[in-house]
């Protein structure tokens, strides 16, 4: 006889506020087989915790609902309490109460009805519930980093440095990423080069860290602890052992006039390429998209220059498939395209660039070894004006969201600018200047006091020409709206950092959620911030959504401290929540039929055959079998089963069934 | 029929709708409360029979929803239950069972507001639909007729 | 053919030649309108500043109209009245309570069915397809496209043409062998409905707009907007009085513009109707 | 037939299948199935209009799987029935002897699997013509009369389930309605629960059913349950573009998918 107990809790004032608890409670407490119902302030703190693990034991409970929040949230924590109180945790399951309920209804009769339909509904479920173990699974202790910029970089540095074993893949023929593109880092004005090449070179050479580069996530299957990875090494079209990276085929190739990638455009290069002089590794790729020879057949000068024969032109793509036990995606950001605003005139003009161009102006390592000079006829730019939130904080155009870091650069665009051009005028618009952060408001006030930078508060409408200038038309909002006209040389864009090409085919990969801005999505936006919802996949850097270097690197550094805490068991425990077929029924054990439907709907290669054999040994029956191991318990399966012979634990035929039938009746 | 206040039943996967619909609480979006949810591990686990028994035990109206395509948690139950319910939904219309009340939509776990969208404009429909007396009856009428053979 | 046409206020007055120019592409591409009987005012810039429910009903007794005579496609070439009547369809199809209280007030039925086209999709859909065949005299002149605010806007409403930037005109107007010239004031304030109340307003904005045309060498300002027009052609003498200076530029209206390079004369495109004097033909 | 009583004759004397399914006269005008094991009654079988059921039910039987080899005298529905089962793992290509029937009545050479396959692969494989106008009518129908049609209809079932037991594709040796925890069709017949089951057999043939008409057929109160199957088969092809049973290899409509699978119902 099923013996239920039901905690209904108030969340402070979250659920109380709208639900009438304890009429929920009452309610449910009249229900059959509901032995013990009660509510409190909040059931996820100590004493409420306690409560459960009395009552447990008090009134001899054979299941527990906790009412509150999502089971998202609280799951692992009220099943661990029923654990504590000698229950079986797979005996709890959870009303959502406050998500589903609370927060979305207002204070009514209807909303409380509501709210104890979310619970009887649980009230059936459980009382179907199993007593399950969880399964064991080894751990493979080996990571993979996906992403070579500063936050892979320093999560594969945190975790080989515990002493276990890393992969790091980065798709472009260089680690380094966006950090590598900078000029100087606010808010100390160091050299980016100078802070960050150490680490990749560090990288490189560390004993646990094999790095690949030129290399993407071709598929990913298995689960935490043990996934299966395969990777596509592109073809590098040379023999990375036998080249020394001398150089010389990049500068005989003769096709020269291709946009580089590093520079921003800024600059060519050829097809055959280092992406920048402390690329690491420091050997070139072919860019078969360019090559001449890939184009017309013909060509071969980096072969003959070549002094150790190092290129091969018939090199394929290798495929390598490992085995990993974590993953850190560090994918990175990239930034909107500024054509997207044709009124600020982006791609029309060549002297209105974008932040990161601005950054290879500015660089030493730079088109213009760091002057800042006019991208069309390479004179200095007298008047600039730099434009923030070009995207950004725009739902109307843009992006809604604030892109976090373009404040902070952009007051170090216009003092590096200040500091190179003394005579020079530089005006800064802005809608509001968000500086947070260690030492950094003192920084953009240096810009404004002490390198008298003009801000001006208010949003640029247009930008065009007019007989060899830019036009920058816009708004002094401080001076009671008054539109301001500045005639520039050259017009900087702050545009909104956006989530990289090609995240949302990783996160599809990855099986791991993603926003609708197509960043990857964390596990909980406060307290699971590294995690995301697919256990063993941990987030690091600007992949999840725009960060400064600061913020990037510590969440890598909390990401390999996650990584390095899985490693520290030999051994993990999965919720059992799987496919079972059904074994009773003998002689012929199991009514499953042996059609192998559920053969071909299962992504997870977990269905296998089973042979029942008569004495003779000869087979009699074949029937489905799952392989706990790898069923992930999706249930497309248990649905697809004609004959109803596949099931699944914590989401059974009878349970769903009941739930359905209880919530439409009368109790 | 002012006073009708339908009831709809929602069979969510855990991932993406029942997650956006956890954001649409977070971001204390309202809507109507005429719904229940059903939780699945994936649209893949949601039997085609349940929707026939919510009907059967007085559902005035149906929500379906899950991961868009290719947003799968487990990949591919999503295309799956979409084959599904596309035969399912065919079906349904030869028998002539009003499809009108069921709604099958992708809600993704971003996509809060969508999912109060979602309910209200079915909670709208069903009550301009009225209850669904012609399924009703004939529930009715075969409770009567075992009682006629008995 | 058939088009339910709605001419508003404008077309029948100050706009006579847009009005006449529109009639007669019509005509020379075997067009017919059909002007929707007992129209009303569309409520243009006072309603919706007075009383939404006003500014709805007005709009949509039009619309219930064309219904109700069976006009699935409705041309409305001002393009204030195209912004009303098709953010008023809008509305009341996302909002099925206040589509029930429009009907309610309007005392008829109203779905909101019928297709609102501006003059330019109008001639996107219609005069482009049949339009190399009948040009006799190409338009070889250096244009200034000017939309203005309410061709192109609400932008998520009408979902039509970059807000900020809009293209399809420019279009238009090199399929009639024009060169529309880079012109960023083309979606600048005009002065709008301050055309009769404040006077000096429209001449300062509308100076603007005049001199970056007559600045980037254009022959000639192109409008599909008798707002537009009114301000920058009617007010001309306000407004090089206002900047003392002698702007000659003429303001042709999209249609003119057409009809000139199929042949029609200028009389039959209304262009005698001008202020400006326009040397084009 | 006597090429086929010949043929049935040679496979028996020779021992390549120890039984041959077929049909002979009944004691009435009605053909019923023959299960020849002995080669001197190959002579009772016969081929005419007659004999219309679907035979390939009897491959998955124990009962007759037991007899060991087995040939089968198989119109095109038969030959797509074993197709079927041949793919769903229920029965091996090599295990049985395919005596073809062309649609004029005579005696095809049906050597192995793919000569079988190409057979089918050259006939029409739609819904038969009869039916296509039913189903035309009944489509032609507003929502309300098709629900009052299938109410009236299926108020008839007495859930005897002969379509079940008359339909090849219906080999399970457990069925859902044999299920009780939970109890997803109601063991009494009523009509609701009598609809509720051809639902059910109506979706566990989508992509399945390869058009016999045979449930209609076996139903002895004249549902025309086949009706049910046979739109499915339409639509089946109308969305995916497939047909059932016309290979060994193909998986069912509804396990397996294509990412760009077309609907429009999905908000």
């Amino acid at each position: 006889m099923a013996r239920i107990g039901v905690f209904i809790c108030h969340c402070g004032e979250n659920i109380s506020a709208t639900v009438d608890c304890g009429k929920v409670a009452e309610t449910i407490g009249k229900l059959k087989h509901v032995a013990y119902s009660t509510e409190y302030k909040y059931m996820c703190s100590d004493p409420g915790q306690t409560l459960i693990k009395e009552a447990i034991k008090e009134h001899k409970l054979t299941g527990v609902v906790v009412a509150a929040c999502s089971p998202r949230m609280h799951e692992p924590t009220f099943r661990k309490a029923c654990a504590e109180g000698g229950l079986n945790p797979f005996l709890c399951e959870m009303a959502n109460l406050r998500e589903h309920c609370s927060w979305v209804h207002e204070k009514n009769d209807l909303t409380t009805e509501k709210a104890i339909d979310i619970v009887r509904i649980q009230v059936e479920k459980v009382k179907l519930n199993s007593a399950l173990q969880p399964i064991r699974v080894p751990v493979t202790k080996t990571a993979m980093v996906i992403g070579g910029g500063i936050a892979g970089i320093q999560s594969a540095l945190d975790i080989a440095n515990t002493g276990h074993k890393v992969i790091m893949i980065e798709r472009s023929p260089s680690i380094g990423g966006h950090m590598s593109q900078l000029s100087e880092t606010f808010p100390t004005l160091d050299c980016s080069q100078c802070i960050l090449t150490p680490r990749m070179v560090e990288v490189a050479q560390h004993p646990n860290i094999t790095l690949y580069t030129y290399a993407e996530v071709e598929s990913v299957e298995g689960f935490i602890g043990n996934f299966k990875v395969k990777i596509r090494k592109k073809a590098k079209s040379l023999d990375e052992k036998t080249c020394t990276g001398c150089g010389l085929c990049t500068t005989k190739c003769p096709q020269k006039k291709i946009p580089n990638e590093f520079e921003q455009g800024m600059g060519m290069r050829p097809a055959i390429y280092i992406p920048f002089p402390q690329a690491v590794p420091n050997r070139p790729v072919i860019d078969r998209e360019h090559c001449t020879y890939y184009i017309k057949g013909k060509c071969k000068i980096c072969e003959i220059v070549c002094p150790t024969k190092a290129i091969r032109f018939d090199q394929p793509d290798e495929i390598l498939e490992l085995e990993i036990g974590a993953i850190v995606v560090a994918t990175g950001f990239d930034i909107k395209h500024a054509d997207f605003f044709p009124e600020y005139g982006y791609g029309k003009y060549k002297d209105i660039i974008d932040g990161l161009q601005f950054e290879r102006l500015a660089s030493a390592s730079g088109p213009t070894t760091g002057a800042i000079l006019r991208p069309s006829d390479g004179q200095v730019p007298k008047n600039i004006v730099f434009i923030a939130c070009a995207g950004s904080r725009d739902p109307a155009k843009g992006i809604a969201y604030c892109s976090k870091i373009c404040c902070m650069y952009t007051a170090k665009h216009a003092m590096l600018y200040k500091h190179k051009v003394h005579e020079g005028k530089a005006y800064v618009f802005y809608m509001d200047i968000r500086s947070g952060g260690k030492n950094y408001d003192e920084f953009v006030r240096r810009a404004i006091e002490e390198d008298h930078v003009n801000y001006i508060r208010g949003r640029v409408s247009t930008v065009f020409e007019r007989d060899g200038k830019l036009i920058v038309k816009g708004v002094d909002t401080l001076l009671g709206a008054q539109p301001v006209e500045i005639v520039a040389d050259m017009v900087v864009l702050a545009t909104a950092g956006v989530a990289n090409s090609g995240a949302e085919d990783l996160a599809q990969k990855l099986h791991v959620s993603y926003d609708a801005h197509k960043f990857f999505a964390e596990a909980h936006p406060k307290l699971k911030p590294i995690e995301t919802n697919t256990a063993g996949i941990f987030l690091a850097g600007a992949c999840q959504n725009p960060k400064d270097i600061p913020d990037s690197v510590s969440q890598a550094s909390g990401a390999a401290v996650k990584v390095a805490g899985l490693f520290s068991q030999n051994e993990l425990t999965r919720e059992p929540l799987v496919a079972v077929v059904n074994r009773t029924a003998p002689p012929m054990y199991s009514t499953c039929v042996g059609c192998f439907m559920c053969q071909s709907v299962c992504p997870y290669q977990a269905i296998e055959r089973e042979d029942f054999k008569n004495r003779e040994g000869k087979i009699v029956k074949t029937v489905a079998k799952i392989n706990e191991g790898l069923c992930q318990g999706c249930g497309t399966c248990v649905a697809l089963c004609r004959s109803k012979s596949i099931d699944l634990y914590g989401y059974s035929n009878n349970q769903v069934y009941a739930e359905v039938v209880a919530l439409l009746n009368e109790y | 029929m002012s006073d009708f206040e339908p009831k709809v039943v929602a069979f969510v996967c855990n991932w993406c709708t029942y997650a956006g619909a956890d954001l649409t609480g977070t971001s204390r979006i309202k809507y109507a409360s005429n719904v229940r949810i059903i939780r699945f591990p994936c649209t893949g686990r949601i039997d085609f029979m349940l929707l026939l028994k919510a009907f059967a035990n007085g559902a005035d109206g149906i929500i379906v929803s899950g991961c868009h395509p290719n947003d799968c948690h487990y990949t591919s139950g999503n295309f799956h239950a979409k084959r599904r319910w596309i035969m399912f939904k065919e079906l349904m219309d030869f028998m002539g069972i009003d499809m009108n009340r069921i709604t099958f939509s992708w809600v993704s776990a971003a996509e809060g507001a969508k999912w109060a969208d979602v309910v209200n404009t079915t909670v709208t429909r069903i009550r301009e639909l009225g209850p669904y007396v012609s399924y009703k009856e004939l529930v009715n009428k075969s409770v009567e007729e075992e009682v006629k053979n008995e | 053919m058939k088009f339910g046409i709605y001419p508003g206020c404008s077309l029948t007055g100050s706009a006579r030649d847009y009005n006449e120019s529109v009639f007669a592409l019509a005509e020379a591409f075997d067009l017919e309108f059909a002007q929707i009987p007992d129209w009303n005012c569309c409520g243009a810039t006072a309603a919706h500043n007075l009383n939404k429910e006003l500014s709805l009903a007005l709009p949509a007794r039009i619309l219930a109209l064309a219904e109700q005579n069976g006009l699935d496609e409705i041309i409305v070439p001002c393009a204030a009245c195209y912004s009303r009547l098709v953010v008023t369809q809008n509305e009341l199809k996302k909002n099925p309570e206040l589509k029930n209280r429009i009907r309610e007030v309007l005392e008829m039925d109203y779905h909101g069915t019928s297709k609102i086209l501006n003059v330019i999709e109008w001639i996107d859909k219609y005069i482009i397809p049949k339009l190399d065949e009948k040009i006799v005299k190409p338009f070889n002149y250096k244009v200034a496209c000017y939309y203005g605010c309410l061709l192109v806007r609400p932008d998520k409403v009408l979902n039509y043409d970059r807000a900020e930037d809009p293209q399809t005109m420019d279009i238009v107007m090199s399929k009639i062998g024009a060169d529309p010239i880079y012109y960023p004031y083309k979606t600048e304030c005009c002065g709008a409905g301050f055309s009769v109340s404040r006077t000096d307003i429209v001449s300062k904005l509308s100076g603007k707009i005049i001199e970056d045309a007559e600045h980037r060498g254009a022959d000639a300002i192109i409008v599909a907007c008798p707002m537009c027009h009114s301000n920058l052609d009617m007010r001309r003498s306000d407004i090089n009085k206002y900047w003392k200076t002698e702007y000659k530029i003429p303001v042709v209206f999209v249609t003119q513009a057409i009809g000139l390079a199929i042949g029609l004369s200028s009389e039959k495109v209304g262009l005698k109707r001008h202020f400006v004097e326009v040397k084009i033909s | 037939m006597n090429s086929l009583i010949t043929r049935a004759k040679e496979l028996l004397e020779n021992k390549s299948v120890q039984v041959v399914i077929g049909y002979e006269a009944g004691p009435t005008s009605v053909a019923r199935p023959a299960f020849i094991t002995d080669p001197a009654k190959a002579g009772t079988l016969i081929y005419d209009e007659r004999c219309v059921q679907n035979l390939a039910v009897y491959l998955t039987k124990p009962e007759v799987k037991h007899l060991g080899k087995m040939a089968i005298v198989a119109t095109l529905p038969v030959m797509r029935s074993i197709m079927m089962l041949i793919s769903e793992q229920q029965i091996f290509a090599d295990s049985i002897v395919v005596l073809g029937i062309s649609a004029d009545g005579s005696l095809l050479d049906i050597a192995d699997v793919k000569v079988m396959q190409g057979y089918i692969e050259k006939s029409d494989l739609g819904n038969p013509e009869k039916y296509k106008e039913l189903l035309a009518e009944l489509n032609k129908l507003s929502p309300e009369e098709r629900f009052a049609f299938w109410q009236k209809e299926l108020s008839k079932c007495i859930k005897c389930y002969a379509c079940r037991q008359a339909c090849p594709m219906c080999y399970c040796t457990r069925c859902t309605v044999e299920v009780n925890q939970p109890q997803w069709i109601p063991v009494q017949s009523n009509t609701h629960g009598n609809m509720e089951w051809h639902i059910l057999r109506a979706m566990h043939l989508a992509g399945r059913c390869i058009s016999c008409g045979e449930c209609g057929r076996a139903c002895p109160v004249g549902i025309p349950c086949h009706l049910l199957t046979m739109h499915l088969v339409d639509q089946v092809h109308n969305y995916f573009n497939v047909y059932a049973g016309t290979s060994e290899k193909m998986s069912s409509v509804l396990s397996t998918f294509e990412p760009n699978d077309k609907e429009s119902f999905i908000i």
